[in-house]
């Protein structure tokens, strides 16, 4: 399995039956193609959609169909459909149960920095800050460190933040690591590495976790 | 009354220096060929209000390239390098906000109210001291309404009376902006007679609307773009 | 003609074609009733209705179809239904061309007090406080004098206001009266009496344009 | 996941002590079903958010008349003598709001904003001077959301999911209770699967909506109030 791989097929586990789930674009927006096609589940995008489903076959592609990150979806049955300010009332009433999130950064309080690298990178903060800031449980997907191997999980993020203290668990393509009151615990690791080399490629101090889950 | 506008006039009430508001998020839901007349017409000095700016040759994008846009006041602008180059550049101010903050400023001035607090990106660098407001106790962010002199709307369906029917992810910014500008002028491919629509489904009711212009095709600026298609 | 038909119509004529109107609860509602079946106008009102219509026939009455006043009212072609929230922004976004509405008191600045008798009757607002202090146009229905035959049309309303300064002009059962810069001035005699006579019904100081209109 | 609850069920989450709105202007829109297992269940010192009070004998006003409500926050009680009555005596505490402001403030909680700024009565009998902000040089009136523990919604459809469509001038307050309450409980005469309504033609998204009970049938509290008929 490559990296991405990892992180998709351990993603999807964190999607519960009957939920309300928003997928970040890019690596989350995948793992809805990971979802068996009859699960139950409702996938929100922000764009104002709700029950937005894997892409339609090309017969049925709707040019005035996309969901936030420009995907031509289809629609399950129940799916509604609504304005923007309907859209982000449902995210700032938190009746979203989960929303999964990429990030440039993230450190040991949960706090999550993904939309403006200063000087190189600021193209607007989309919906990310309210949804960061409002969903009941935030779970980052990303890899563990930037192409130049340097770590992504870090002591304090350096970068303007999209929200505070909002992360409950990041799964990265080693691990899956949970934000706690105690800092970071590693809840399981995706690929066969000893702590000691885990915890080098990652900032912020690890705690593992008395039985953790190993491949 | 009739609202039925041609194109040419319809746009031709725009000014040189106008606010304008545009209805879309990506292609769905942004009026294309209202876009293309103004890109015609060739009023400057604009301020634009679009969620985005669309992608490059289309849409928002051209009014920009066509050095018409003075300010655009969007929430992402992330598929559209050109237009980050030039606002890096300084060829064209853009202001950011949060998308769910810049649908509530718009649908705030759309109701007649002046601004609403809230606590999105309170301790983020977005916010300014000035900003804040404590208000019996606890620390607000006031964000004031945001309104426009003209909305530019597509709708799927309407009637004579301006009275709107959207379609799919088309909705979005578009019943909000139909509320908040001083003069609404829509698009639509298919127009018709009052009576056409069941009461409880109009999305924007024609008390909003002030021109609505008939377009007789889409041009394939409304299509599918291949490029977002997965294979 | 009674005094009620003399105001209903004469008020009927305010209403322009194209038009958007509400019509408040009381004498203002009944001017619907003098409208011509096919005159075009689309009839507010504030519970959600644009495109309200005269009382539907028996068949046809909807037990969840009211306007504001409580009638079982019809729709026009091109009605339209929506929540109070879009109701009262069309309001307060001044898209009503003109709001007819009833007084208890009204006086030479346009102040309006038709809501609240303190100590006897205070039934509450209702819409009539967004309806005054927002619609472009505000005309006034109401008999001259109350019921003892004390005058209404005062210096300065000593009730509590529904809103300052928005009255436009004033339909009682004797005179059509405009608000003007200079207080009030009388554009219409409804009945046959002198200027003296009138004066000594109104407690505001009435100017008569040269050329009003008599019955 | 399946939201269908009996109206009994449904109705005992509700605790005495609770902030209830309920949906309806006069007759349309009242939840008369739900009402009436409250009034049987028998919870009290509830604080109540509704247009109206209804008339005497029915819906709201039959809470009132139970003694269950210790406060009623409402636009115009005009038809209800009763309650007018009660308040005058000092038996139930009363607070009057302009309707849209009602409106636009269940909206605002609705919207997970905590007020918003007007000028609607502002320089009425209605307005105290620690309601006034001067903010960036004008003078508003802030107005405070207003949320609550339940709100109890007339549907004239729904689906499983919570998806909700409603009709005529019942529409009314509802959508903004069922975004503005902790826990809506909705009643429709017409539940069905998933998959019944066109998606641009749901009023409420299931989102909002915590429970639905089907009802067998309309009681006549639903019917035309023949007193209200023009002969």
């Amino acid at each position: 399995m490559s990296a991405v791989e990892r992180i998709l097929s351990r993603a999807v586990k964190e999607i519960t039956p009957g939920s309300i789930v928003n997928l970040g674009i890019g690596l989350p927006t995948q793992v809805m193609h990971y979802l068996p096609d009859d699960f139950d589940v409702q996938i929100h995008s922000e764009n104002g959609i709700l029950g937005a489903w894997k892409q339609a076959a090309p017969a049925e592609m709707d040019p005035f169909l996309i969901d936030a990150a420009g995907a031509y979806v289809s629609l399950r049955e129940g799916a509604s459909l609504f304005d923007s300010a309907v859209s982000f009332a449902m995210i700032r009433r938190a009746r979203l149960d989960l929303t999964m999130i990429g990030a440039f950064e993230v450190d040991a309080q949960g706090n999550l920095a993904n939309w403006k690298i200063p000087g190189k990178f600021s193209p607007g903060i989309g919906g990310a800050m309210e949804l960061a800031q409002k969903t009941k449980r935030i779970v980052v997907l990303t890899t563990h460190t930037d192409k130049h191997g340097r770590p992504k999980i870090l002591k304090t993020c350096r970068l303007p933040l999209t929200a505070r203290a909002c992360v409950s668990r990041i799964i990265s393509d080693m691990a899956v690591i949970d934000v706690t009151d105690r800092g970071l615990v590693v809840r399981e690791k995706l690929v066969d590495i000893t702590n000691e080399d885990l915890q080098a490629q990652t900032e912020a101090e690890l705690t593992f976790a008395t039985g953790e889950a190993s491949v | 009354m009739k609202k039925n506008r041609t194109l040419e006039d319809a746009i031709a009430a725009i000014p040189s220096g106008a606010v304008v508001m545009v209805g879309g998020f990506g292609n769905p839901g942004t009026p294309f060929s209202l876009i293309n007349e103004l890109v015609r017409q060739g009023q400057t000095e604009l301020t634009l209000i679009k969620n985005d700016a669309n992608e490059a040759g289309h849409g928002l994008s051209r009014l920009v390239e066509n050095g018409q846009v003075r300010k655009l006041i969007t929430t992402h602008i992330g598929l559209n390098k050109g237009v980050i180059d030039l606002m890096n550049l300084g060829g064209i101010e853009v202001e950011f906000h949060p998308q769910g903050i810049l649908a509530e400023k718009i649908r705030t001035a759309g109701s007649g109210s002046f601004g609403f607090l809230t606590d999105i990106g309170i301790d983020s660098e977005i916010t300014r001291q000035e900003d804040l407001l404590n208000w019996q106790g606890t620390t607000y962010k006031v964000e004031m309404a945001l309104s426009a002199d003209f909305a530019l709307i597509h709708a799927a369906q309407a009637d004579w009376l301006g009275n709107l029917v959207y379609q799919g992810s088309a909705i979005n910014f578009s019943p909000l902006m139909a509320m908040a500008a001083k003069h609404v002028i829509v698009e639509t491919p298919d127009l018709g007679a009052p009576g056409r629509f069941k009461p409880e489904q109009v999305h924007t009711p024609g008390a909003f609307v002030d021109s609505v212009v008939p377009l007789e095709s889409l041009t394939s600026d409304y299509g599918i773009l291949e490029h977002h298609v997965r294979r």
